[in-house]
């Protein structure tokens, strides 16, 4: 494929798989091995499943406020695993599959939504920022890390998200602006699950899409349909390609939708339609990998179940390595400030610990 | 007639009643309408008073301050809401070039009758940036007034009189207490009058001064301290700035002691002003040094660390020991 | 004219006059009257003559920092005519020709040169926003103004201006983006002069041009020859008509050139070669509305010369008028921060004075 | 080898030297490049060192400080201007979310070496926004390191350990100081370590403490008071954040007196901090009741009005003999 045909003027979805398992465009097929197709299929189920669980872990009360990807995992694994092992990723908070693709342990992500501080912590060789809260403000970093690359004269690539809400904010717009003027080897992936926790894509913006907000910056921009693995991948390749190759940015426009709520502190049965919430079930884009995989023979039911059972107990022995055993030490709140503590902060370290032990 | 409400609820009642005894009143941000914000502060008002005047906007905090700016110089009233108040930043641009500098810039030819609410504060578990306490940011500059109030009966007062106020109020709303008890209120609207504190505990060994959610706290470690004879005054100082210097100078005067106790880091927190402004005022009355106990010069932790930030009631208490033995 | 016959992703530049007077578009041209057309060249003539005037002064050692229009009052003068009186006007810092138009006494344009805080204060019943020196950042106030003004039923238009820098700006997409969701009547006018202080537009943004960022936000945006009076009076007055209807807000660039320095504390020559400012002297928006005046008989030398003397003289007098006699009064410093002034200040205030008179 | 400059000369050398030294050493910014900065202060850079590594960005100034975060990420040392203080404003949110955070939230493994330039502070008869002192905000936000050096020697050493200090340092430069005098200053680099204050003039009966431009106009009001036979001790705290606290308790339990002197305004200014620590740390040393002379609680006037605001030798003069004949 070549960006160049994807105009996002004409508003049409860039689609390889169509939601019936089904190939539209033989030609633009990734030349996946099918350890790679089993691969990203147990990726997406893996996410779903630690989404899944810590949800129900929330209900129990034995976590705390968590940001669920239901829906999301094609936009997610099929954009990261365009990535090479250099490539950096710059997350906003609901990335669970791309994180998994990067390599990061679950147990840190687990930890992260458990309230410690080591839960972003990245391991060293994983290029991935922690989770950035306000949104949109991670795209800066994004377009520094990519002009770094290029100052620096090394080819890796940076991917990074935002939601479509995060498209309104200032620094949507001056990230995308410094990558085109710089040429910045980075591609920007708009997650577009039409909701900003309660507020709906018609009142974000005018525009009949996020994809052709790329043409103010004088880059190319492409909608492509979210929920489908192999467009997502293959969109994010192309532009991955073109960076690399020193073409500069791009802009990637993920159709799809948060099946969930935004976060287990929200309800999205005050603002949404439950019939409109069904439609998109019917849209899952596992479902329609899941029939692609068996049409193909490389699933069946029974691979399917074992996977999902060894998954799942994975995950419940993770949760349970950390539970209870997670609270953050005194020194962790004051160790990271600086390379060296300054004397105000070892004096408020000693005298709070001193009040602990009942001293003075 | 009265109700009985917690802060929040009271909140949206001040927001109910204003919106209908003066139709330039409008109320935006982000999830303010539909579905009347994440905390429910907002919740009913677009049903009453429709979308023209309650509406979600899109995400972006300098244009929520900045449209607010012109809707107040083209005769409307904003209330505008910041989701958290860790998220005002993206805005501080707006607010301290042009909130703060309006009135002053036109000569007094455009002002801005317009409030900015946010949940702010630490202690519900909660993701980063939505704990922090950084009010002092706003108190040192010229042309603002911040507001936090403490009670369900003040939230009211304060917001009803913030929002006729006819310079920008910051209204900053201890999210800790929004539903930590419930106070009779008064259903009509009622005003409490900005730069006033309030004495809350009358006393004479020494003088605390506190605001938002750590009223509560300083009342329980008053009560630790009491049961050993020391008899604390208590001022809430509900405005931030510009501040009632006199409620705690005057009290200082007879005490001869001052604690303040903020969740906010320690270094130019705002107890470091109160304890200036004590020096300059009420030298000569001082027995013991004024001292301040607060939030860690640290970010505000991660939920399984947060129980070691806010200064609990009993550090409260051992620290009034300590500074009347002085 | 309509908008829609202007697509910006062609970059070409709607022009009714060109370099040398002659009239391109008949159908388009505006149906002014005699007068209107003399009113039109005076205010330009007038704007060159402040900011000569100003800029001599300022060598003089008599004013402080000054910021010239010189080549522009076509985009200014222009766009400003099309407004109503009730209409409102939201500037950055470089349009004295709409400031003008507005019916700003150029006693406060003077003064604020001047560095007197009565500089930005604007007569009861002139909707003009003073000065915005943080770039960008008045968008945000002009859309607030016009979303005032739907909320409030009213049938004003805003009409907000920004440079080719500020565009660059988060503020600038914020600014936009809401006024499109939100309808708002408010036109935004990009003077392109080329330069924001040094820097030229190819740093700026990868765009062809800036009219065409308008597209990101489902709004109409146009490219204008902005040296062109007509031009420019012509597409502002279709966008507020558009606007006043209704049909929301656009964006129109004005595609000019900053024939001086960014102010008097800049030196262009560090930035740019004469010989690029010699071709444009040739497109001097005054040039080509002169000698249009001329051929159809409404402007001779001698009423050139005499209108010029007149308003020289006029500028002049004003400027002595203030000259030495604006020190700013103590009182004023305090007086303004809010309606009733905090004890705090009053003391501050009383503490200074007492010091200048000498007492404790 | 040693050379005399002024202070945006010893920046501009400073840069230079780092460049030379170091390639990972990047500056960027609004017309810092082809024009060398609108103070001149990165001029030549461009052509000695290429326009990869020294160029003109758009104008966004939440941009230049975000990406600079990412590239120190990924391995440079950027140095970026912001064109005067008061318009670091639009980064704020950068500033105060991630370049104070970045290290903590990452546990170290992020961490950013870079430094935010500004010319900051008043008396350059300039427009709106460009004269104002807001340290104090910058000084609140646990993370962050902000320095303002007073002399070119200082200038240059500072700068230098500032890009080469492994986390953010925010670099507010003196403007009003810029070209006001010159010094000897070594060719080569060296370093003046950062979160160190300086006694610039030993002396008995009162510590004043003061930074950047001030303190010139205190060094004026000291000559004055010496006539009259008192002895003041002046202190360029040079590091606001974190502040050299020994450096003033140490000296007011010498004199028994202190005031600190500043451009910004009173209301939680540096000030405000600097007399809670005295309480803290030497209240019983205290003769007098420590005292603040800075700028009022207004925005900084326009030129016209601006001789009111910054405190002149005479006014500091006077308010030393206040407090030392307390
Ligand atoms: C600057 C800022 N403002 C507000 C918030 C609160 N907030 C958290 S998530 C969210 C909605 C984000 O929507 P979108 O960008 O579409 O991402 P999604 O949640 O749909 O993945 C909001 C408003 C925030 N985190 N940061
Ligand atoms: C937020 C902000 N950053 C920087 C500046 C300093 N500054 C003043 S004018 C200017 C250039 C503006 O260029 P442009 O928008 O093209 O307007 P022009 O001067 O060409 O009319 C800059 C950078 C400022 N005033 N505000
Ligand atoms: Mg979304
Ligand atoms: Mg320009």
């Amino acid at each position: 494929m070549g960006l160049k045909n994807h105009n996002p003027l004409d508003n049409i979805q860039y689609r390889i798989l169509d939601k019936n398992g089904i190939v539209l465009k033989e030609e633009d097929l990734p030349k996946f091995t099918d350890d790679e197709l089993m691969y990203l299929y147990r990726t997406m189920i893996f996410s779903r499943i630690i989404d899944e669980k810590a949800l129900s872990y929330q209900r129990q009360g034995r976590m705390l406020t968590y940001a669920p990807n239901i829906g999301q995992e094609a936009a997610q694994v099929g954009s990261a695993y365009a990535m090479e092992k250099n490539d950096w990723l710059v997350p906003a908070f609901r990335e669970l599959g791309s994180w998994l693709v990067k390599g990061v342990p679950l147990r840190n992500i687990y930890l992260y939504w458990y309230g410690n501080e080591w839960g972003s912590y990245m391991p060293e060789g994983i290029r991935l920022l922690p989770v950035s809260v306000p949104i949109a403000s991670q795209l800066q970093h994004a377009t520094g890390i990519a002009m770094a690359s290029n100052i620096k004269g090394e080819k890796d690539v940076t991917v990074a998200y935002v939601g479509d809400g995060g498209t309104s904010e200032g620094d949507f717009h001056e990230a995308l602006n410094f990558a085109a003027v710089f040429k910045a080897p980075v591609i920007f992936v708009i997650q577009n699950n039409q909701y900003a926790i309660s507020t709906k894509g018609s009142l974000q913006t005018a525009s009949k899409n996020y994809a052709l907000k790329a043409i103010a910056y004088g880059m190319p921009g492409i909608l492509v349909d979210g929920n489908d693995i192999f467009a997502m991948y293959k969109a994010t390749k192309t532009a991955i390609d073109r960076a690399r190759n020193g073409e500069g940015p791009t802009l990637i426009e993920a159709y799809t939708y948060r099946l969930g709520a935004h976060t287990t502190s929200d309800d999205p049965t005050k603002y949404r339609d439950d019939s409109e919430v069904e439609e998109w079930k019917d849209k899952d884009p596992i479902l329609r990998y899941r029939i692609y995989l068996m049409n193909k023979g490389l699933l069946t039911d029974e691979i399917d179940e074992s996977m999902k059972k060894e998954l799942e107990e994975e995950v419940a022995s993770i949760f349970e390595s950390i539970e209870n055993k997670s609270d953050t030490e005194i020194e962790d709140i004051f160790k990271y400030h600086y390379e060296v503590m300054p004397p105000q902060l070892e004096e408020q370290l000693n005298e709070y610990k001193s009040f602990l032990e009942g001293g003075k | 007639m009265a109700n009985t409400l917690n802060i929040v609820q009271a909140i949206n009642q001040a927001l109910m009643n204003e919106m209908e005894l003066d139709n330039t009143v409008v109320v935006y941000g982000e999830d303010v309408g539909v579905e009347g914000g994440v905390f429910r502060a907002t919740v009913e008002l677009q049903k009453k008073f429709g979308n023209t005047r309650v509406f979600d906007s899109p995400l972006a905090e300098s244009a929520i301050v900045g449209t607010a700016i012109g809707m107040a110089i083209n005769g409307l009233k904003p209330v505008v809401e910041m989701q958290f108040s860790g998220f005002v930043y993206p805005a501080f641009n707006q607010i301290i070039s042009h909130v703060a500098r309006m009135r002053n810039r036109s000569r007094g030819r455009y002002t801005l009758p317009m409030v900015i609410r946010a949940p702010y504060g630490g202690g519900i578990r909660a993701l980063e940036h939505h704990s922090e306490s950084m009010e002092a940011l706003f108190a040192h500059i010229p042309g603002l007034k911040i507001v936090i109030p403490s009670t369900p009966y003040d939230a009211k007062g304060l917001l009803i009189a913030a929002i006729r106020d006819p310079d920008p109020v910051l209204f900053w709303e201890p999210k800790r207490i929004y539903r930590a008890f419930k106070q009779e209120v008064p259903e009509e609207a009622y005003e409490i009058p900005l730069g006033k504190a309030k004495i809350i505990d009358e006393g004479t060994d020494i003088t605390i001064v506190t605001w938002g959610a750590m009223v509560r706290d300083v009342q329980k470690a008053a009560e630790m301290v009491k049961a050993k004879g020391i008899k604390p005054e208590i001022i809430d100082l509900r405005t931030i700035a510009p501040m009632d210097r006199d409620s705690f100078v005057e009290s200082v005067k007879k005490t001869g002691r001052i604690l303040v106790v903020h969740e906010a880091p320690k270094t130019l927190g705002v107890g470091a002003e109160i304890i200036s402004i004590v020096n300059e005022k009420a030298f000569l009355y001082l027995e013991a040094p004024p001292t301040r106990l607060t939030g860690f010069d640290t970010t505000f932790p991660l939920p399984r660390g947060e129980q070691h930030y806010i200064p609990s009631p009993e550090r409260i208490a051992k620290t009034i020991e300590d500074v009347v033995n002085y």
